[in-house]
């Protein structure tokens, strides 16, 4: 064999050297300038406390990324762990500003009772349980972050332990949405029912109404965004973020690698649910309520939408595709109130059909081919499909299913 | 000789009721390579499919060393010394060379491990020996995806030759290698099988006179014949349903 | 429980059943065999009952005395409409899909929105009058204490029919025979002859039409409005999944389960929480036949 | 009946097929031989318009083809087997059968096809996928064959097949062109299958061709240098 | 207070971003000139709900067409400002934030379901806006920012079980859609029904949408009720009638009466099916006032012949009128002092001469029962004096 014997170790140490673009290593830095100054200053209160909104969506989207753009899993059920997040936290602040002097309240106090209003006129008389805990911050807190990551997590890990099929676990998870709205909407003596639960006016004593305390709460929404697409970026280009994209693309093959890819999909899933479940919490604190049409199908579809938007395979893209169609739904329909809707149709339909990876992709067809997904920074491109395939495609790909 | 690595006994599959595996016994020794040939449906690649886990069989057992691998699933297999190669070779075409074989390193498997895995020399003069071993050294850095056929099927040996299992499952590892590639494979087999057992399921005969120390012809899911390639050529059932006459 | 319960209640599991089905079998065409996520299945039932709607407009102004029977007008104008409105929309959409059959999805919903929509301008923002035809209206009283609604039956006798249609179409017709190839492997149908792009389109028509079938009998039941949809398409989906989507008689069996299920359950607990119990027993269930029930073994 | 001329085919930026161009004659078999990855396949899998071309031209009895999709040539007058079957596996195999009869006006499966491949008789009812690796050969060619193709293309024919069988193929080929006149293009590694059947040997090497001749004069020992080590 | 604090951060961070990008989030429409008032609609125009809204805003537009061919508001023009709900709560709360903040309405007729009122009610309260809400409702709110005008659960629910205790029997089943209103009212009927003496023998609720109701009829069936309570909404009450006429229960055998069925969800429903069933509202179609009839004449004219009114488009119709009364009254736009002025204010409209409450904001209201005929319209049978609004009832 005639093969030439470079010094050891060189070849090797030289192809990790990273080849990340200008844009590439920039578009962090330059989500973060225009969420936390360019916003801010152009925007009136009015319009920050939408993008705020917004903003709260995209932390769905972000995970959304993570787990369709890199894991191959699309999660129709987000909008359930967004649910989680917000409703903890409607939770909470209902507790708090149960007994303060407000309109609602009147009804509490006119029944003489100190439980949140919709309880009593369902005729709760006693906190039910698991409602105790929640008022406590420090339970909240922790608990929005853990409740929704340890369902996430178990409810991933059995079904793909179990190897269920991709299209399938997006059913299960339309499914999970579904039973969560009606849940939610059926037990209303303890969830609020349909009304969701709403009117509450203080975080820890400080008052939600306080323009001031919105400005502060929409810096606090980016910098929590921006941690997430920063985590979601150091998870992507470790090695555990190449085993994702290895397992979307091979499932098999890892498993002959040594690794559970089962573990690594619950992992992922949880970690997005996480993000879901933050940003629940914070459109609960901004928007000031937590409601069941925010947790079933239609929503839940909505947040993958922004993601094909933003672009599947871009974390930052995430982050403008939520907000530019959160802006589309406002402007259009503030402007076109009969015809918005074809607006938006239309918009899916436009970016399924010509940018399949979204505003990121196009970015990148722009600058002239570069490698898809280069735009957020992740270090590993994928093919254009980045879906399962589908649900025939076994048999579409040619198996013969005859004799070895 | 030593005792038995991998020993496989009454091993039987049925799908739908048709037995691609039938009461099979087949045992492999410490540091040696097996040839498996057979026609098509004999149950080769069945065989490899139950070993590593791929495929549940409906009776008997596999043992590999002191471990039963009836009752595992895929990786735990693989982490205890089995790696197994695929016809169709199966790398990650997203990634380079280097994280093919990156990812296939045996440390830091788990979730914590892999998230906050560092690069270290260990791994880096790994890689470098290993990418030797395979003839890829001069393109680490490119995707898997552009290599020549051939090239794919030494990626894959690579990646499980980072992983040190003690034995070796390959399927048609020379399938679309040229002349030379075969060679080179051929070389790089024996020189991978010291130290370790390694079982090569093959169509060419000439490729598996130049590497195997003994010979299992399968034939529909049942053992036909087993010893050196002489035996086996000289044997008169085989030429019946394997090699013609 | 008496027997008349008994019995009433039996044959409302059998009616769920049917109704399911209906709905079903389209959808286990498009997304089964083609899979393709058509997220605006419900969209397209409820165009087959605008197209009922259309036809009793049209008999109520023009054919007065044919009115007992625009019905069956009504279920033929509704699978050709729609089965039409599938084939353009398979010609100009989803065939560029095919090979990213998560993304049919994105694209359907948004299809679906631009329908909805549509439906809200062009037709009526609120729920429109579909007659049901004199002779279905009532019931058929089987025994003292057992009535069955004959709107109910008719129902099931067009669910059979048109269950029985479409197995033979299938399997018992050339044009089946080059869906079941093409559906198989595409590019193997195609090197032996079968074109398959009229056949994507017309496999794509053919579930879409079904979708309209069933939205046109399902007025004699339910509403007609712009988002009778999306009451219809979770269930849709949920059925289709839980018989293993490459089966047909998975999807006949699995509306059979889901639609006892839900009869007895909506008997024993309130509608909302028997719902909710419905779907999560899938979800046991598909944890356990991760497949869907009736998902054909495949040697592998 | 088949004319190639200047053939390009690009797997993404790399050039499988490079400028090939062949005839084959009425009633001529030609056999395409070569190694795995020299591009066999991918010529057959243009010829047949599974894989687009970039220029040449490709004609079917006279009627240029290139750029039409698959179908088209079958009609055309072109019969494929692809590599490996592709069989229908939840077919029955009567029903693989028929699915080769598009272009044909019979509503059944002509009675040469069972005399010649009496197995697939006995199978008829059975699904595809049951078969075992011979009679899935069997029944592609039967399937390429109802088509009544002027030309039919079998790509790698002997692949994973008991030599015992492969003589059998060879033999129902032969009696088949004798009977039904068709043209034959076979890729092959094995080469005394293609001696039984070929009467001309093309040799593909990297995309192109790099030998050609005659059954008669045809230098053995040259071929096997290009087929094994 | 928080008005300054606003104005204050948008100056401040104003002059800092001078010359910043034209952001086309800065989508400010212009003030309306002075001898305008804004007023904003706030319904669901896309969306499931939209099936119920839609036509109340046509109600409201119309009211606001007469109110400036007569001269508006103080010689000031009503501007209608109108804004998409989109059936999604925190939509809802945008858009009235978005009213107020940015458009400066004076008032907004809007909200359909009590979800909306309720996401919208805090965005009232904290910038001072005034909501008149046009749908009969649970009752158990008061808020200084919203006008009622529509039945609140006592002023229906309560005289219809009276009367159907009288005349129709004496053992109920209850049937609603699964949230706050039906379930609200569920509960005040058992109240009721418990004062009176009666049985309940069963009762049962759907998700909102839900389309099979054979389990329930069945139910119904075994059970044997004098009468069943409706409180299904939506579309599902197409489905249940459907379904009950075709398992031959109609108003010919069984006492059927609907708390949210009017002659708007007749037409959907078809009134082969409701025909005899009755009904309770506020107002129908077929009272004969003079109010009523120029005020269906006017709908009619407007939007179609074959259109139809009903309770909640003669609320949102009333509501404009009773605004414009108080604004009026008080010769101000100003909330507060429009609210002062409403306390006892009257008003002769199409459901005859209704009057504010002194305190609480809900308008004293007759309770009508009636009978669908074959046309789907209504023949009243049962007309109660004017009832006290009691959003907080003693139960």
């Amino acid at each position: 064999m005639s093969m030439p014997r470079p010094s050891a170790s060189r070849t090797a140490a030289e192809s990790i050297r990273s080849e990340r673009s200008f844009l590439a290593k920039a578009s962090i830095p330059i989500l973060a300038v225009l969420l936390l100054a360019a916003l801010p200053l152009t925007l009136d209160i009015f319009r920050l406390g939408l993008a705020a909104k917004y903003l709260s969506l995209s932390f769905c989207a972000v995970g959304i990324v993570l787990i369709w753009g890199y894991g191959g899993i699309l999660s129709l059920g987000q909008g359930v762990f967004f649910g989680l997040g917000s409703y903890m936290m409607a939770m909470f602040l209902k507790l708090e500003s149960t007994g303060a002097d407000s309109s609602a309240q009147a009804l509490s106090s006119f029944f003489g009772s100190n439980l949140p209003d919709f309880m009593v006129w369902n005729s709760i008389e006693t906190l039910p349980w698991w409602w105790e805990p929640f008022n406590h911050a420090w339970f909240t807190i922790p608990a929005i972050l853990i409740l929704p990551a340890v369902l996430a997590f178990v409810l991933a890990y059995a079904n793909f332990r179990r190897r269920i099929g991709d299209v399938y676990f997006s059913i299960v998870t339309l499914a999970l949405s579904a039973i969560l709205a009606i849940v939610i909407i059926g037990q209303q003596g303890v969830t609020g029912g349909v009304n969701g639960i709403n009117d509450f006016r203080t975080f820890l004593g400080i008052n939600l109404d306080d323009d001031k305390v919105k400005v502060s709460m929409y810096y606090i929404t980016c910098v929590l965004l921006l941690g997430c697409v920063m985590i979601g970026t150091f998870v992507l280009r470790s090695r555990l973020g190449k085993v994702l994209v290895a397992i979307r693309d091979r499932e098999d093959r890892v498993r002959f690698s040594g690794y559970d890819p089962a573990l690594f999909k619950a992992f992922i899933f949880a970690i997005a649910a996480v993000f879901s479940s933050i940003g629940g919490a914070m459109f609960t604190l901004q928007v000031g309520l937590a409601s069941p049409s925010l947790v079933g199908i239609v929503p839940s579809v909505e947040m993958v939408i922004y993601a094909a938007v933003g672009g599947r395979l871009s974390l930052v893209g995430a982050v403008y595709g939520a907000v530019l169609v959160g802006y589309a739904k406002t402007f259009f329909s503030e402007n076109f109130v009969e015809y918005w809707m074809y607006f938006i149709g239309g918009l899916f339909v436009v970016v399924v059909m010509f940018l399949p990876d979204g505003l990121a992709g196009l970015i990148d067809r722009i600058r002239g081919g570069g490698k898809p997904g280069a735009s957020s920074g992740e270090p590993t491109p994928a093919r254009e499909d980045g879906a399962s395939p589908p649900p025939g495609a076994a048999r579409l790909a040619g198996e013969t299913g005859g004799a070895e | 000789m030593s005792e038995y690595i991998l020993a496989v006994e009454g091993l039987t599959v049925s799908f739908d009721g048709f037995r691609a595996v039938d009461d099979l016994n087949f045992y492999v020794e410490k540091d040696e390579l097996r040839c498996v040939i057979g026609p098509n449906g004999a149950g080769k690649t069945t065989l490899l499919d139950m070993i590593c886990g791929k495929t549940k069989p409906t009776g008997g057992t596999i043992k590999f060393k002191t471990f039963d691998l009836t009752g595992m699933i895929e990786y735990q297999i693989t982490r205890i010394g089995v790696g197994r190669k695929f016809q169709n070779p199966s790398v990650y075409e997203d990634l380079t060379v280097f994280e093919n074989l990156e990812i296939s390193y045996p440390k830091k498997r788990g979730l914590m491990g892999s998230l906050f895995f560092r690069r270290d020399d260990d791994l880096l003069s790994k890689i470098d020996e290993v990418a030797e071993q395979i003839f890829l050294h001069e393109v680490l850095r490119h995707k898997a995806g552009k290599l020549s056929h051939g090239q794919k099927q030494w990626l894959e040996i690579g990646m499980l030759l980072m992983q040190d299992p003690e034995l070796l499952l390959l399927d048609e590892p020379v399938a679309g290698m040229s002349a030379k590639e075969r060679e080179q494979t051929a070389y790089l087999l024996n020189n991978i099988s010291k130290g370790r057992s390694i079982v090569v399921i093959e169509h060419d005969m000439a490729f598996v006179r130049m590497i195997a120390h003994k010979v299992t012809v399968l034939h529909q899911g049942k053992l036909l014949a087993e010893g050196s390639m002489d035996q086996v050529q000289a044997d008169e059932r085989v030429k019946d349903v394997y090699l013609g006459h | 429980m008496t027997f008349d319960m008994l019995a009433s209640q039996a044959f409302t599991g059998v009616s769920i059943f049917t109704i399911l089905m209906l709905m079903a079998l389209g959808l286990a065409i498009v997304f089964g065999l083609m899979g393709v996520i058509n997220m605006a299945h419900g969209e397209l039932m409820a165009m087959g009952a605008y197209c009922s709607y259309g036809t009793a407009l049209f008999f109520h102004a023009y054919l007065p005395d044919l009115m007992d029977y625009y019905v069956f007008v009504g279920i033929a104008l509704a699978f050709v409409v729609t089965s039409i409105f599938g084939y353009l929309l398979e010609r100009g959409l989803i065939r560029f899909l095919y090979k990213r059959p998560l993304d049919t999805l994105l694209a359907t919903w948004g299809l679906s929105l631009i329908l909805q929509q549509i439906y809200r301008q062009f037709i009526n923002s609120k729920e429109v009058e579909v007659p049901t035809v004199s002779w279905l209206r009532g019931a058929w009283q089987a025994t003292e204490g057992v009535a069955l609604p004959l709107s109910r039956l008719f129902i099931i006798g067009l669910a059979v029919v048109t269950a029985f249609a479409v197995w033979w179409l299938l399997f018992r017709t050339r044009w089946g025979l080059r869906i079941r190839a093409v559906t198989q492997n595409r590019t193997m149908a195609g090197a032996a002859g079968i074109d398959t792009n009229k056949v994507d389109a017309y496999t794509f028509a053919l579930g879409c039409g079904l979708a309209g079938i069933a939205g046109s009998s399902f007025t004699m039941l339910a509403s007609t409005g712009p988002t009778t949809g999306q009451q219809y398409i979770v269930d849709t989906f949920i059925v289709v999944v839980f018989g293993g989507v490459e089966s047909l008689i998975g999807t006949i069996a699995s509306a059979f389960i889901i639609g006892q299920m839900q009869s007895w359950f909506e008997f024993g607990m309130s509608g909302s929480m028997a719902r909710a119990s419905i779907l999560l027993l899938v979800i046991v269930v598909l944890f356990f036949r991760p497949n869907g029930l009736f998902a054909t073994k495949v040697r592998r | 009946m088949l004319s190639v001329k200047s053939l390009n085919v690009y797997y993404g930026e790399s050039h499988v097929i490079r400028n090939v161009s062949f005839d084959v004659a009425q009633g001529e078999t030609v056999a395409i031989m070569g190694r795995n990855g020299m591009g066999k396949s991918t010529l057959l899998k243009a010829l047949i318009g599974i894989l687009p071309t970039r220029g040449g031209d490709i004609g079917i009895a006279g009627r240029a083809v290139a750029g039409t999709p698959t179908y088209a040539r079958v009609a055309a007058g072109m019969g494929f087997v692809p590599q490996g079957r592709m069989i229908f596996p939840y077919l029955t195999v009567e029903e693989n059968i028929l699915t080769g009869m598009e272009n044909v006006t019979d509503k059944s499966v002509p009675s040469y096809i069972y005399e010649v491949f009496p197995v697939l008789n006995e199978m008829r009812g059975r699904r595809g996928g049951n078969l075992s690796g011979g009679q899935q050969q069997q029944l592609a060619i039967a399937r390429a064959l109802v088509s009544n193709p002027k030309i039919l293309v079998l790509d790698e024919p002997t692949e994973g097949i008991q030599p015992s069988i492969i003589k059998d193929i060879a033999r129902a080929l032969n009696r088949l062109k004798a009977d039904r006149g068709f043209s034959l293009v076979v890729s092959e590694q094995v080469l005394s299958f293609a001696m039984d059947v070929a009467d001309r040997f093309l040799i593909i090497e990297k995309g192109e061709f790099v030998y050609e001749g005659p059954r008669a004069s045809v230098d053995q020992a040259k071929i096997h240098s290009y087929l094994t080590i | 207070m928080s008005n300054f604090n606003r104005r204050d951060f948008i100056k401040t961070s104003g002059t800092v971003a001078a010359g910043a990008i034209a952001a086309p989030m800065l989508n400010i429409r212009t003030a309306g000139a002075a001898d305008s008032v804004k007023v904003g609609i706030l319904h669901s125009l896309t969306g499931t709900i939209a099936i119920a809204e839609k036509s109340v805003v046509d109600a409201e537009m119309l009211a606001i067409e007469e109110i400036n061919k007569a001269g508006g508001v103080m010689g000031a023009k009503i501007e209608a400002v109108v804004e998409d709900g989109a059936s999604d709560w925190p939509t809802f709360a945008e858009k009235a934030r978005k009213l107020l903040e940015k458009d400066k309405v004076a008032a907004v007729m809007g909200c359909y379901t009590s979800a909306s009122r309720k996401a919208v009610l805090p965005v009232f309260e904290k910038l001072k806006g005034l909501l008149y809400y046009p749908t009969y409702y649970e009752g158990l709110e008061q808020s200084p920012n919203i006008m009622y005008t529509a039945q609140e659960a006592t002023q229906s629910v309560i005289a219809a079980m009276e009367w159907l205790f009288k005349n129709k029997g004496k053992t109920f089943y209850m049937i609603g859609s699964d949230y706050i209103w039906p379930r609200t009212t569920i509960k005040i009927a058992k109240v009721t029904l418990a004062r009176l003496g009666g049985k309940l023998v069963g009762e049962g609720y759907y998700p909102l949408g839900h389309i099979e109701f054979s389990s329930e009829i069945n139910k119904i069936k075994a059970a044997k009720p004098d009468v069943i309570l409706n409180c299904v909404v939506g579309g599902s009450n197409v489905a249940f009638f459907k379904q009950l006429t075709a398992a031959g229960i109609t108003g010919k055998n069984q006492t059927i009466l609907s708390l949210a069925v009017s002659e708007e969800e007749v037409s959907g429903i078809g009134a082969d099916n409701t025909v005899g069933t009755l009904t309770c509202m506020g107002y129908f179609q077929s009272l004969k006032n003079p109010e009523n009839e120029k005020f269906v004449k006017a709908f009619k004219a407007k939007y179609g012949a074959n259109r139809v009114t009903g309770d909640t488009l003669s609320c949102g119709y009333t509501s404009v009128y009773l605004w414009k009364m108080a604004a009026e009254k008080a010769k101000s736009f100003e909330v507060e002092k429009v609210v002062a002025a409403s306390a006892n204010l009257e008003f002769a409209g199409p459901e005859g001469k209704i009057k504010f409450h002194g305190s609480n904001h809900h308008l004293w209201k007759h309770a009508r029962i009636g009978a669908f005929r074959p046309d789907g319209q209504v023949d009243m049978i049962y007309e109660s004096p004017l009832i006290e609004p009691n959003p907080f009832p003693k139960l």
